[in-house]
Formats: C-alpha cells, structure tokens, sequence
C-alpha cells in the first residue's frame, strides 16, 4: 500500500471519527448538547485529531526514516572492492539506489514481472540493458554484487513499506477507538482541540526560524569555500570592488553595501511620504467610490514586473534627471545613478506603504476621531496627532515591507542605477548594491569555485547578517517609541 | 446637598443659540423629529429623557459632530449667534472650537495624560510656551477633579485610567480650549458622589462665562446644576422651560409620567 | 478634595477672536490652509501613484497591445499525398518522416504559384527571398496540422501561415522601408511584395490567440511565440502559494501577536521574520536548490519547487501585514469576547480575524504580486528555461518542466530580435491581467470587511 | 524523465533554443528544455553528479576549467565530452546616426585603459574626446559600454582588445619596466595592469546582455557599445558596426581570422547519460549536423560563426569521445 | 421606590468566591492592596468606592480579566467553590463561561444586535436550535429591557446604538450566557430611571440563582440592590459587611466619611 492510499484512507478516518465523535457526544446527553463541557463539534474535532494526526506524523516519520534505515543496512552489504578507484561508497550506493529504482520502474510499467527480473540479476550486462531502455542513467557497467545489492534494497524497501501501511492504520484506529472511548459529558474537547491549533500554529511560526536557518545553512558552506580563497579582511575592509574574469580581483563588500543603503534609503524617502499621504487620503478624505477605484489601482503598482520599472528608469528617468539635475548643478553626467533608481524604486514602493498603512488607519475606532473633532481640531491635526500615532505600530510594519523589498530589489537599480561599485556621496553618480552582484556574480561566465562567483555567497551571507541588525536595532527603537502609550 | 438653588440664579435671556425643526435619520432610523430649542447664553440647559430618545443624537447635532456619522441626515436649522451652523460657508472646526464636547463614552487619546489635556490647547494655540501649557494643564485637571489622582502620573497614558478617571480626563481635555458652549453628555455617569459634586462645581462656574448643556439621567442632578430642562422622548423634544417649572409643574402628561418614574 | 478652589478663574473667552463662525479669525485660517495643504499632499501623493500607474501602463499597453494581433499569410496551398504520405496509408508514424524541410519547400511552390496566379509581380527576388516573408514556424504548423488530421491530404486548403516578424512588424508600423533599407533580414523589394500580397488579401493582420496558447519559440521565431507554457506554469505556482502561504501566514500571525508570550524567543522570531523579508529573493532560490532539489530530490524546472520558494518568499509579506491589523483591533473586543466565556481561540477566530481580514488581504495581494512578478529565485531551480512542452494537468503537471510568466517577460526583453520586445510587453499585460484576476476576489472581500466602528 | 535538460551559458543559449524547437519539432522526443544562468553555473550544474535529477548538457562560452572537472570527478562524473560548435564574434556598434571610426586595439586602450602612455611616460588617463585618442577621429565623448566582469565576453575585450591595445600602445612596455622581479614577473604584472580601465565613468560595465547594452546606447546616443555579432545582425536597421584593424565584422571575416574579436563556444555533455537520457544521442547529431551547424545552417543564419573544423567535430561526437585533460 | 427592601431578604450565608490577600500591580502602580472577601452565594454584593480606588480591578480579578492586561500582576489567592480560580490547571475560559461579566465602558462587537446576544450561547451550546436561540436572545434582551426598541431592528449594528442602549447590549449579552456569577460593573451608569428600575429588578431576580457583584457610585442603587457591600478606598477593602450594616452604622470612619460625601 502507498502512501497516497494511506492519506485517503486517514482522510476518510478523520471524516468517519468526525461524525461518530459528535454523535457519540450528544448520544450521552441525549442530544441535549447543554450537559457537555464542550461544543459537540469539538468532540467529533479531537476524534478525528487523534485519529488522524498521530498516524499522519507517524507515516511521515516513516517516509523519512524509512530509506535512511535501509541505506545503511545495505551500505553494509558492499565490499570495499566493489568501490572502484576514484569513486567512493556513497556513489556506489546512488549507483545502487538508481538500479533499485530502475528495476521498480522496469516491474512497474510491466516491462519485466518480478521472476524475469531476478533472472536478469546475475546477469549485470543484460540488466544494464534494460534498465537504459527504461531511462536509467547509469555511469559503469553493473557490479553483480551491485545487482544483488539493490535486490536486497528493494526488498527491504517493500517490507518497510508494508510495515508502515499496518502500523499505521494501527495506530489510526487505536487513536480513533481511545479517543472515541474517552468522550463523555465532562471531556475538556475543545481545549484538547485548541491546544492542537495552538501547536499547529506554533509549527506555523516556527516555519520562519526553519527558513532562517536553511539560509544560513544554503550560504555557510560556500561562503566558507570563498573564505578560503579569498581573505576575509579584504572583503569586509576593503573599500574597492573591482573582479577580474581571469582573478586578481578587489571583493570588498562596503561600495555595495554603501550603495544598498543608499538606494533603499532614496526609495524610502519617495515611497514613504507618498505612501502614507497617499494612505491618509484614501482612508480619511477620500469619496468610497474614489478609494473602491484608487486603492486597487496603486496596488498594480506592486504587481508591475520591475523589469518595466527597470526600462521606465533607463529609458526616462536617467536621462531627465542627468538633463535637468546633474548637470546644471555639477554634479556628473552619468544617467544611471542612485537618484535614478531610488526614485522608480520609490515608486514602486508606494503600494506597499500606503496599503496596509490604509487598512490600519481605517481600523482605529472612530471614537478617537470624535474626542479630537469634537475639541475643534481639523481633520488634518486629528490624523496627524491621534490617528496617525494609534495607527503607527502597523504603519511601522508597512515601512518595513517596504524597506525589505528595497534591500532585495535587482532589476531596477541594474537599470537604474547602473553596475558600478562606488563609495560615493553624489546621489547622481552610479552605484551597484550588494543584491544585484549576488545575481550577477552567481550567472556569470566564470568558473563555479573561483572567489569571483563565491563571493554571492558571502555577500548574502553578509547582507543577511546586516539586515539582521539593522531589524534589531529597528525593533528596538519601535519598543522605545511605542512604549509610551501601551 | 444644595439641591434646589435654581431659584437663587437669574436666568440671562439670550439665546446662545437656536435650533428650529431639527429632524436627524439614521438611514431610515428617525431619530430626532422636529426639535425646536433655544439654548440660552450664560445658562446651564439640562436634557433628560430615556434612554434611545435621541438626547446624544441632538447634542451631536449643535457642534455638527454629525458629520462624521456617514449614515446621518441633518435637516432643520440651528442657529448660533444668530448664524446658521449648517450654512455650507461655515467651518465646522471653527463650530466645535467655540462648542466644546464631552462623549458619553469617554475616549482618552492613546497618548500620555497631559498630552491628552494638553492636546487641545496646543492646536488652538492657546498657550503661549510650555509654562503656559502646563499651567493650563493644571489648571484643568484640577477642575476636573483629577490632579491628585494623576499629578504624579502624567506621562502614564490616558487609556491606564480607571473609568471614571478617563471620564474626568475627557471633561479636563474639555474644559482646556475655553469653548463658549460646553456640550457634557453623561459627564458624570461614571463618577462617584463627590466627583460627581466638583463636577457640578465646575459647571456651574463655567455658567458665569459660557452656556453649558448637560445630558443626564439624574433628575436630581438636572433640578441641581441646570436653569432649563428639557424633557426628549421617543426623538420628540416634550417639553422644555425652567428647570424648576419642569420639575415641579410640567405642562405634558409624558413629563410628568417620566419624572415620577412611571415611563421609560 | 476641594480641587476647584486652586483653579484661577479661566482667562478671557474670546481669545479666539471674531463671534462669527463664517470669517475665520487669523489662526484659523493658517490651520485651514494646513489643513488643505495636508488634503492636498494626500491628494497629489494619490494622484501621483497613479499617474505612474498610468505612465507605466500607457507604456506598456502602447508596446505590447499589438503583441495580440498577428500578420498571417494565407496561402493557398494543396496537400500532395505524393509530398507528404508517400506510402499513401495515411498512417501518422511514417507521414511523421516528411521533415518540417518538407513542407517548406512544399510551401515555397504554393507560395510562388499564389503569387504568379494573381500577377503579383515578385520583381528579381529570388524563391528563397520570397519564402523569407514566411514564418521558420509555418511549416511546423502546416505539418502539425496534417499529422493531426490526415484526411486533409489531397485538399486544397487556404492556410494561415505567420508571417515573419519584419513583415509583421511593417504592417504594425514597427518597420519601415527606410529600415529595412539597413536591415540584414528584409529588404524593401520584399515589402513591397508584401504589400502587393496584403491589396490581393493574401496577407491579413489579425487576432493571435496564439500569443496566449503557443510556447516559446526561438529567436528565428518570434512571431510564434507565445505564452502558453508561462500562463500554465505561473497558475500552477499561484496555486501552491496561495494554498501555503496565506494559511501558514495568518496562523503564524496569530501565534506571534496573540498566543505567544512576549519573550526573548518570540522576539528572535518577529526579528527573524522581518529580516526575511529583507532576504534578496535570489537568496530564496539559493535555499530552494539547495533544500527542494538537492535534499529533497524535487525535479529541475517544476513549478511545484517554484511555488515552495515563492511560498517562503511571500510568507514573510503576509506576516507582516497580519500582525499589523492583528494588532490595529482594539483590546475592548477582545475583552468583550473573553467576558461572555469565549475561549483565546473562538476570540481571535470569531471576532479579531474578521476584523482583521482587509489587512490580511491587503498583504496577500501584495505578496501575490510580488510572487508572480518574480523571476530571480527561479533561475536557481531551472524554471528560468526556454521550455516548449505543456506541463501535465495537475497533479502530475506540478513536477514537470514549465516556465513562468515572469520568466517569459525577462527572456524575451534580453532576445536581440526587436520583435521580441513587443512580446515581452504583451506579456506584462498578461501578467498584469492575471495579476488582478487572481486578486479580484480579495479586493472584493477586503471591501466588503471595511467598516469603521 | 524523457526530456533532454540542458544549462549554461547565455550567450549559447539562443543557439541551444534554436536547435531545441528544431529538434522538437521534427523527432518523437519531447522538445529539450533550455536553461540560462551562466557558464559557471551550468558547468557546475553538469558536474554535480549523474541521474535524472542532473542535466545532460552544459553550455559553456568559455573553455571548461579544471576546477570544474575537478568537481566533476569528485562527484563521479567521469566521462564529459567537449563540443566546440562555432564561434561568436564581438562587435563593436553605435547607433545608425552616429560618425565613423575604424578603430584599432590600441585606439581601445587610449580611451579606456587606466594608465596610458604620453611622451614616454605612463599618466592617468585623462582623455576625454576620441579626436584626442586619434587625431583621425571625429571629435565625440567618449562613451563605452563594455561587458560586465562576469561575461565570457568581457574575456575576449580584455584578451583581444585592451591587452593587444595596450602592447601596441607601448603601454606594456612602460608597465613592465615600472614593475619588479624577474621577466616574467614584470610580464605578468604589465598584463595585469593593462587590464585596468578607467574608473571615472567612461567606461561603463553592463551586467546584463546586449538588449541592455542597446538600451543604454539609445539613452545615451554618444555611447559605443560592444555587442555579439548575432545581436548586431538582428538589430542592423538601428546599429553601425565599426571595424577593427580595417576589418568589418561579418561571418566570413571572423570564420577567416581576419577579424580579431572572437571566441569559440562550447558545450559539454555528460557521457554516461548517452544513450540512457532519451534522445540524447541523436540531438548531439542533429546539433553538429551541416544542416544545422554548418554555413547555411539556421546558427548561421542567426549570426554564429560556423567552426571551420566542424566534420571533426562531428565525428569526435559519433566516437563518443571523452575530452582531453587540460593542457594547462 | 423601595430604595430599604433589604431587611425583608434572607441572607444566605454559604461563600461562592473568597478572596485572601488580593494584590494588584499595574507595573509599578499598586492598585489593590491585600483585599479579603468572601462573595457569598445566592447574593448581591455591591462595591462601592471612590473612582479609582480598585473596584473594576478587583472585579476583573474574580473572572481573570486582568489576564489580559499585559502590565498587570495579580497575588494572593481567589477561590470559587473552593477551588484556586489561579491554579494553572484552571481553564480561564471556563471560568469566564461560570463568571459572566459586564464591563464598564459598553463594548458591543461590531456584529448585529442579534449575534452579539447570540454569541455566548452558540459558544457554549446552550440553544439546541435557531427556534431557541431565537428565544435565549429574546429573554435577554427583555431581561436587559432592551427589547422593545430594538426589537424591529435585530440585524442591525450593536455599535450603532445609543449609549444606554449599548449598555443594556452588553447586560443581555452577559445573561444570555446564564453564569452562576454576574459581574456587573457600573451597568446602570448610562440608564435612565426606569432602565435602571428594571435591570436592578433583573438583578433582584437572578439573585435567586446566581451571585451578582455590582459596583456602583450610586449609594441608593446600592442600597436597593444588594445584600453585602464592600467599600473600596484607595485600593484598600475598607469595609464589607451586611448592606443595611454599613449604610446605617458603619465601622470605619472612612466609609462614613464617603456614605457622608465627605471623601471622594
Ligand atoms: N490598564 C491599567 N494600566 C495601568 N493602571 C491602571 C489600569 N487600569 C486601572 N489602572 C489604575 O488602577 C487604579 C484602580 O483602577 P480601577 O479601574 O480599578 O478603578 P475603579 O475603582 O474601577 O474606578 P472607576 O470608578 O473610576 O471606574 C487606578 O488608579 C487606575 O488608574
Ligand atoms: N450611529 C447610529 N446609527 C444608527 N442609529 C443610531 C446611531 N446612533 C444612535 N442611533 C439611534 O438613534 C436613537 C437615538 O440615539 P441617541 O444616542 O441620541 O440616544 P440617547 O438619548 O443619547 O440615549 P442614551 O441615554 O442611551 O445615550 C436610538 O434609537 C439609537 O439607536
Ligand atoms: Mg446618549
Ligand atoms: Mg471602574
């Protein structure tokens, strides 16, 4: 039995001890659904829980362990003089996976049945040809003890798999039975139930520290390798980024960095204002059919590719903001420039800002509103001095969007701003960040283990640590700020 | 206490303002039919009746606080200083400046107590430095008979108060813009005898400057602070004169049911 | 006890000048030009979101609307058996060994012999220079065609063939005999053929429903190309994300902003989610080979692998917006739910969520759209591929190769063909369509869960 | 998995499609799914093991390293197959109103390299015009796009135009004298150095592909761009081309030599997936096939150079013939 | 009205909460300083006090409300039929069903009328059909004398309500939910007379089942209603006893002083 058959069979469990917990419930009541602790659907919810959830980490656990077990039992079988030379045992066991595989695939679309098979065993050469015909990448020729390895794989593979279909539909259905057993008038259900959604929650929330750690995980090793080949002081002391295709190269990390925060911070200075005026008008002035139009108008802003932003700044903004900025006041004639892609960055920022800091001023109670009209204020100073600071905890998390998505932006500021590492102050010269190198320097024509293209790793890794602390720090002075009136 | 001191005040006889068929919708809900008031200057005007009557409703009505209310329809004409209220011309914000209002849900700003009180003066450039401010401040937590209670605590926020703190809070925040007509729905509902008492000081002492009115279900308190009652049931104003008139010899049937407690 | 009697008689009540409501005193009206200054800011910061909005559409509308329509030469064409089934048994295994090579030469004579039937004079060019105003892809078509439908052999069929992309490109304005005086791929005497062809109405523009149903074709082709395989991919993606991320976002927001104690932990967690956000999205696509294929043995190029990195991308959006209306509900709510016996689960399920919901939407919406927009982190997993088969129908097609639209939008903006250009644009339109379909019903809910209160 | 799967190089990567959607179309295989993402990667792709969850093919624009074989070796990968299958050559275009140059390699190095000579002595470069870089010149700002330090392309700029510019300069004479150690230290060094360009804006390196370079030539209208020579050939309505040495670019020029810009393009396929990944084989054939590859084939048409040397590549392929180890 | 019934009612003497040493901290603010008392069962307890000396905190201590204040921190011990209501294995929510509660400021849910009284009994399954339902809400909202001036408008906004009539929202929302305990804190503050009348003949009349702790500033509601009164003064349990007790002869010279009007 596979695994898929085993889901279907939990779901209709689930469905079944569903039904049967409610009725058992009311059934001790006589269907006065008063005398029990807890709503009757409850008890038909834990049911189905214990019948269902137990099972269900069982059989994934079992999914997991399962090859793991079996690899190291027939690891075991091979001999060292199956290992050829150059090779290793891993990759005689992917050898022998991939055989083991084949022959499935070979019994599965009935291309052999299961005796032909193991008469082609002994014979390495023959199996090698069938296994081709059935799209088998296989690198050597078939060691026969090879052959006998990945028989001795399979079978034990299909003895797991029966084990897990008994053992799981036993545990099934004693969880069904004990927990159909256990309902009675006085069972605390629901909270049995809420602390299931408590823990299905929490595994919910923890999926971002998981992420967080693959991350890192995903990064370190490479980084490691670039460290390696290039020192560490000169990537995060030197001031010039400079790769060489042949090697040679200046990795220091601050003109990206620099250029990073300097982009994100122009992006900011347009979306941010924008935005929340743009937020204020729309939840305090304007008319319910302006908003209904405007609001999901500004929001296709965040849905354009920033490719198009990309050409938008190239193609219009460079050039006009060279023509009519740069160059009268001197300050360079360069058309990608920080100013340039921080500008359509901006831009593009506005939906961020400005949506959900909507949604959040439109849910401060309308009381507040009142208490300040009623002293005579205007509408402009009730939303700026008790709307706006009950709304800034969620307006501050806008911001931070927005700001993320700054940081990680590449198409725009490539376009915009050009490629050119710089640890400048003029907001009109050309400047690079840290997330476009990461892509460029990850696509790039040269060798996979030269600095130049691990350096992305660090880089990330790097940024990745930055934003860290820039978070703290940004949390920090949120505490401070919003201490005052919780 | 001094209940019955009405008969020891003259009444000024102008009126502060005027309102003249007053009706308001809630979206199909009628809530306040053909009002007609005079409020007069100088004078506390008392309105009671059940709960529903569309006392809040007609209160809201005189600084246009209305308008916030998207399903609300306002017609009639209010009149203030002779000058209609609703004329498209008019500044709402200037209206509630001059017609200052308590809720009848207190509703502290989520800021510190000061920033509360000080909030409104600060925006009408009451104060002419922070000195100032402070003192106003003071000065109106202390009418509001809450300086004792927070002196020590004013940068703690409006929303930490008991209720009937916030209730006092919002009557400070008030009193500090120095409106000419105060609007004080329920002012005292949360509050304990002797707060209620200083409360009703305080009205009385703004009556040697401003009009007040007072929404209340205490008769006594009407028959204590006010000079006029007027009696709303069911979004009709009943009956509306001298508070002692009122009291004692009312003219409608309803009047006199409700103030002896016989309808709701 | 007696407060009242340190209170100073309140100063004079007419500070505020002027008894008249109508004419503002001096004070006021500086607060009523604030006030119609802020109105006004918020007005133009309104009016300048859209304004880009319009700027960026009305560019990409004006590039990419003509994308739709296509220049077709229908070519009057008869399906020799003795060319294309010379077994004559009209079985498709071996009419499959007439090569694309084939057709064309078949079409290269009906072709010649359209034009000579209707005078059109072709002046000194030469068959191959005429041949050239065909589409590479028109004779795949026809093949494809007549493998589809043997019985069509031995018929005389009016045959809409593409036209190449310069001859396209002429009758949509994008070439111009002056061009095509410099250019390698068409010359003037060619154009001129075509316009002979088009007064003879053997060549029409039309609709392309192509655009949305064909895969990519290469840079010989790009009249051919379409977005098929993308429009698939990119649904196929969308759904894995939306079925994860909104979920596993909102359930992580409620743990963070209701459930869970204020500590050091949570903290790390609220840190850590915020700096996700910041993660360049490449660094998602890191992750995902490294976790989804590496690891977990998730094919190359799938949008299954596509949709678990765009998921982890999108999470940390919806988080974020959660939390921020989680916590923009006022505490008397929550108060009023616990007061009548209602358990922290029934509250927050019952009574914050709902009001709650126009932020949640307004965070996948915005998610969403940067999901779908994205491309970076698909270059790592393989989904940045010129792919020409359709994917399977679910679930077997979430682990086949497929492109996306994104993709498809970045690929052809770097083609050298300028034609390709014009496509790029019209996908973006795609993509924008898609975009507001696939959040129509969110923007609908959100409206009907705005209320004041 | 019954689709051919296939990474690497960009600038390979129209050819692949082209050969791709021909391949599809015309065999019972599935069309070969194409992917970008650069040499590097691709290469490291094609090393990381065998199997279906591996490609067949890596695309390359550059020769293989031995870092890269090392990988693939270490990952079992035994035997790799080196394809060169044409050449690309680079170009250097404005747009269609701009005035003429004929440049030389040494014209390249005046204008952008970081140091160049003057009355026998090495100064910052400070030359701002192309009339000061070579009196023939019409007067113009100079303005390059150059490849980005990531493209196989900017290999070529440096190898066959910066260092060739900067020997027949006489800049690389000045640089080795004012570098120590031994002789070819000093040559090492100078060649070095003859590949810094200029860092104050002149000189302007694209990180994406050539649609970007022609998007900044057109915002910039000054601006000489390097291109491919099959971009240029789909884009001659808007570009001139200029030569170098007196050559024009064209594919006859380039097959011949006598146009000095260009690099041959390569790709690499995994041994032991022949025969195993279906339609691998005959894909190879159908690629290398005169039909295809040769002069009159669609790569040709589309702006590849076609490897003079093409029947031995083929029958190189038809031998399943594993590569070499490198030389170096 | 009958403002001295309570010599005619038999106490009963069993204890339903008891309370020992009961301290509340909102972070440094130490608002309730080691209160005894014992809620008897089958009784009206009032809490009287001036505003800000502790009775909502007290009260939000009985059903755990004060939980959800982040900032504050409860000791000493609180049992209901001798079980610790702050024993970790309690289940709050539990409690909360047990200990029903009225709040201070009315807080309908921006639901209907309908589904704020509804929502209680769907949560603890106490209607075994709509028809029944349909009834639990009537009887509440006829209890809360609600009934009849919304009786036409059930599906429309609890928030859009007058503030008394949010109030008596709030009384029919708790007794829907039957508790064995009603707090109710202030909830005739926003009544009129008559509203008042019958919610305090509501509360007349659960007394025969339940528990009900009432705070109120109004000495004569106090008075009316309850059996026990507890009197509350700067976060100190000053006095509690017998109702007719403390009015008529109390101990403390406080409690006198604030029965008096003296302290505020
Ligand atoms: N959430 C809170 N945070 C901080 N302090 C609080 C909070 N709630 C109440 N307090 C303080 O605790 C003290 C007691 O408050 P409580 O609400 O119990 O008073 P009360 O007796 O109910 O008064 P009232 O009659 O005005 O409602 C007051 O000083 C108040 O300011
Ligand atoms: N925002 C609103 N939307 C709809 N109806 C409303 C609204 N506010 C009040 N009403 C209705 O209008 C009528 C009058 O309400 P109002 O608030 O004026 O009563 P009130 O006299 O102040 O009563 P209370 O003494 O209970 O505060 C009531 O029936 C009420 O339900
Ligand atoms: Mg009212
Ligand atoms: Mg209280």
């Amino acid at each position: 039995m596979n695994a898929g058959l085993l889901l279907l069979l939990l779901a209709g469990l689930g469905a079944l001890g569903f039904l049967a917990g409610r009725a058992r419930a009311l059934s001790l009541v006589r269907g006065d659904a008063r005398g029990l602790h807890s709503l009757p659907g409850y008890y038909g919810q834990t049911v189905a829980l214990f019948a269902v959830v137990p099972a269900f980490l069982l059989l994934l656990g079992w999914l997991l362990l399962q090859p793991v077990l079996v690899e190291r039992s027939i690891t075991a079988m091979i001999l060292p003089a199956d290992i050829a030379s150059g090779s290793s045992r891993e990759l005689v066991m992917a050898d022998v996976r991939r055989i083991a595989e084949g022959m499935e695939r070979l019994v599965a679309t009935g291309a052999l049945n299961e005796g032909e098979l193991a008469a082609l065993v002994p014979q390495p050469d023959l199996l090698k040809d069938r296994l081709s015909a059935a799209g088998v990448a296989l690198a050597a020729p078939i060691q026969p003890h090879i052959a006998e390895a990945a028989t001795a794989w399979r079978a034990e593979m299909a003895l797991g798999q029966g084990l897990m279909a008994l053992s799981v539909l036993a545990v099934a259905v004693t969880g069904f039975l004990w927990s159909l057993w256990r309902v009675a008038p006085g069972f605390r259900a629901r909270n049995v139930v809420e602390r299931f959604i408590r823990w299905m929650l929490i595994a919910a929330s923890s999926i971002a520290i998981l992420t967080t750690i693959g991350i890192i995980f995903s990064l370190v090793f490479e980084s490691w390798h670039f460290f390696q080949l290039y020192p560490a002081r000169d990537f995060f002391l030197s001031l010039t980024w400079s790769p060489k295709f042949g090697g040679g190269s200046d990795l220091g990390i601050w003109p990206l960095l620099w250029g990073t925060l300097y982009v994100s911070f122009i992006a900011l200075l347009v979306a941010v204002p924008v935005g929340l005026m743009a937020a204020i008008y729309l939840s305090e002035y304007a008319t319910p059919a302006l908003r209904a139009v405007a609001k999901p108008a500004i929001e296709v802003l965040a849905g354009i590719p920033s490719i198009v932003y990309g050409l938008f700044a190239l193609m219009t903004v460079g050039p006009f903001l060279r023509d009519w900025f740069a160059r009268p006041m001197g300050l360079g004639d360069s058309s990608s420039s920080v100013m340039t892609a921080g500008v359509v960055m901006g831009i593009m920022l506005i939906p961020y800002v400005s949506s959900l800091s909507d949604d959040i001023i439109n849910a401060v109670p309308q009381s507040l509103r009142d208490g300040s009209y009623g002293l005579g204020a205007t509408q402009s100073e009730t939303i700026r001095q008790v709307v706006f600071p009950a709304a800034l905890p969620g307006i501050v998390g806008a911001i931070l969007m927005a700001a993320s998505r700054a940081i990680g932006e590449t198409m725009i500021v490539v376009l915009g701003a050009g490629a050119a590492a710089r640890l400048d102050l003029n907001p009109f010269e050309a400047m690079t960040t840290v997330t476009v190198k990461i892509v460029s320097q990850l696509t790039g024509d040269t060798e996979f283990a030269s600095p130049e293209t691990l350096v992305a790793f660090a880089l990330g890794l790097t940024l990745f640590v930055f934003t860290l602390g820039l978070n703290i720090l940004a949390l920090g002075i949120v505490r401070k700020y919003r201490e005052q009136y919780e | 206490m001094n209940d019955m001191r009405l008969t020891e005040r003259a009444v000024t006889q102008t009126a502060k303002i005027t309102a003249r068929g007053v009706q308001v919708h809630y979206g199909t809900n009628h809530a306040l039919k053909d009002v007609d008031v005079d409020i007069l200057d100088k004078t506390v005007t008392a309105f009671i009746g059940p709960s529903g009557c569309g006392k809040s409703t007609f209160l809201r009505c005189l600084n246009r606080m209305n308008d916030t209310v998207a399903s609300a329809r306002v017609t009639g004409k209010i009149e203030m200083d002779g000058q209609d209220i609703y004329d498209p011309r008019v500044d709402p914000v200037q209206l509630r400046a001059k017609v200052g209002m308590v809720f009848q849900k207190p509703n502290p700003f989520p800021k510190s107590i000061y920033d509360n009180v000080a909030y409104g003066p600060k925006i009408h450039g009451l104060a002419r430095g922070k000195a100032e401010l402070d003192q106003i401040v003071e000065t109106s937590l202390k009418k509001a008979a809450l300086w004792n209670e927070v002196k020590d605590r004013l940068s703690a926020p409006g929303t930490g108060l008991s209720g009937g703190q916030q209730q006092r809070l919002c009557i400070a925040r008030a009193v500090a813009t120095s409106p000419e007509v105060l609007l004080m729905d329920e002012p005292c509902s949360a509050l304990d005898p002797i707060a209620t008492a200083q409360v009703e000081e305080l009205i009385d002492e703004l009556r040697a400057q401003f009009s007040v009115v007072i929404v209340t279900h205490s008769m006594q308190q009407a028959a204590r602070v006010s000079q006029r009652t007027a009696f709303f049931h069911l979004g009709h104003l009943v009956e509306y004169g001298e508070t002692g008139h009122i009291f004692t010899n009312p003219t409608d049937p309803r009047t006199e049911a409700y103030i002896t407690g016989r309808i709701g | 006890m007696t407060d009242l009697s340190a209170a100073a008689p309140s100063s004079s009540p007419h500070h505020r000048g002027g008894a008249s409501l109508i004419a503002p005193d001096a004070r006021t009206q500086a607060r009523n030009a604030a006030e119609r200054r802020f109105r006004r800011f918020g007005l133009s910061a309104v009016l300048l979101g859209l304004v880009a909005l319009v700027v960026l559409l009305a560019s990409v509308l004006g590039n990419g609307v003509s994308a739709f329509r296509q220049t077709y030469v229908i070519l009057p064409v008869t399906l020799e058996a003795s060319v294309l089934d010379k077994a004559g048994n009209r079985n498709p295994d071996e009419m499959k060994k007439v090569t694309t090579l084939g057709y064309g030469k078949l079409m290269q004579e009906a072709l010649i012999a359209a034009l000579a039937e209707r005078g059109i004079d072709t002046g000194d060019l030469k068959p191959k220079e005429i041949m050239a105003l065909l589409s590479k892809e028109a004779p795949a078509d026809l093949r494809d065609a007549v493998l589809a439908d043997p019985s069509l052999i031995g018929q005389s069929i009016a045959f809409p063939a593409f036209a190449t992309s310069r001859v396209d490109g002429y009758f949509k304005g994008r070439v111009t005999m002056d061009s095509a005086a410099r250019d390698a791929n068409i010359s003037p005497a060619q154009l001129q053929l075509a316009d002979a062809m088009r007064a003879a109405g053997l060549i029409e523009t039309r609709l392309n429903p192509g655009f949305l149903t064909r895969p990519d074709a290469s840079e010989l082709r790009p009249e051919a190309a379409g977005l098929g395989v993308a429009i698939l991919g990119s649904a196929y993606m969308m759904l894995v994300v939306l079925v994860l991320s909104l979920p596993i976002g909102v359930a992580a927001s409620i743990y963070l902003e209701e459930l869970a104690p204020k500590n050091r932990w949570t903290d790390l967690i609220e840190i850590n989610i915020a700096n996700l956000a910041a993660v360049p999205s490449i660094v998602f696509g890191i992750l995902a080979l490294a976790l989804f294929i590496n690891i977990a043995g998730l094919p190359q190029s799938a949008p299954i692998v596509g949709g678990l990195v765009l998921t982890l991308m999108t999470l940390p959006t919806i988080i974020i917006a959660t939390r921020a209306s989680l916590k923009a509900v006022p505490p008397s709510i929550r108060d009023a739910a616990l007061g009548v016996g209602a358990s922290r689960m029934q509250t927050i399920f019952h009574h914050v969520l709902p009001l709650a919901m126009p932020g949640i939407l307004t965070g996948t919406i915005l998610g969403l759209a940067r999901a779908l927009g994205e491309s970076a982190p698909l270059l790592l997993i393989g989904m940045v591929a010129f792919v020409r088969d359709f994917p399977a129908a679910p679930p077997a097609g979430f682990f086949d190769p497929a492109s996306a639209l994104p993709v498809q939008v970045y690929s052809w903006t770097q083609r050298a063909d300028p034609a390709f250009a014009e496509r790029a644009s019209g996908a973006i339109i795609v993509l924008l369509v898609f975009l507001l379909s696939m959040n129509a019903l969110a923007i609908l809910l959100r409206r009907r869960f705005e209320r004041r209160w | 998995r019954d689709n051919i799967q296939i990474a690497g190089s960009s600038t390979v990567l129209p050819y692949a499609t082209i050969v791709a959607e021909l391949f599809g179309e015309n065999f019972d295989h599935p069309t070969p799914v194409v992917e970008g993402g650069g040499s590097g990667a691709g290469r490291k792709k094609l090393c990381e093991g065998l199997g279906e969850g591996t490609i067949d093919i890596a695309n390359s624009s550059s020769r293989i390293k031995q870092s890269d074989l090392d990988l693939c070796a270490a990952n079992g990968v035994s035997g790799v197959m080196e394809v060169r299958f044409g050449y690309d050559g680079i170009v250097f275009a404005a747009l269609r109103d701009q005035p003429d140059f004929a440049f030389t390699p040494a014209d390249w190095y005046l204008a952008l390299g970081a140091q160049i000579p003057r009355d026998g002595a090495l100064v910052k470069n400070d030359l701002r015009d192309w009339a000061e870089v070579n009196p023939a010149f019409p007067p113009q700002e100079i303005l390059a796009f150059i490849p980005g330090t990531k493209h196989g392309t900017r290999e070529v700029f440096d190898h066959n135009v910066l260092l060739a510019g900067c020997k027949a300069s006489g800049a690389f004479d000045l640089l080795a004298d004012a570098m120590t150690g031994d002789e070819a230290a000093r040559a090492k060094g100078a060649e070095e150095a003859c590949l810094d360009i200029r860092g104050d804006g002149v000189a302007v390196d694209i990180d994406g592909d050539y649609t970007e370079t022609l998007a900044r030539v057109q915002a910039n209208p000054v601006g000489i761009g390097v291109f491919g020579l099959s971009f240029y050939q789909s884009n001659t309505d808007r570009l001139r081309v200029y030569p170098m040495n007196g050559v024009l670019p064209s594919v006859e020029t380039i097959a011949s030599g006598a146009y000095p810009v260009s690099r041959p393009l390569f790709f690499y396929v995994k041994i032991a997936h022949l025969g195993v990944i279906p339609g691998l084989r005959e894909y190879l054939a159908f690629f290398l096939s005169d039909e295809v590859a040769g002069p009159d084939g669609p790569l040709a048409d589309y702006g590849l150079v076609p490897d003079p040397e093409l029947h031995r590549t083929q029958a190189m392929v038809a031998a399943e013939q594993p590569m070499e180890p490198l030389s170096q």
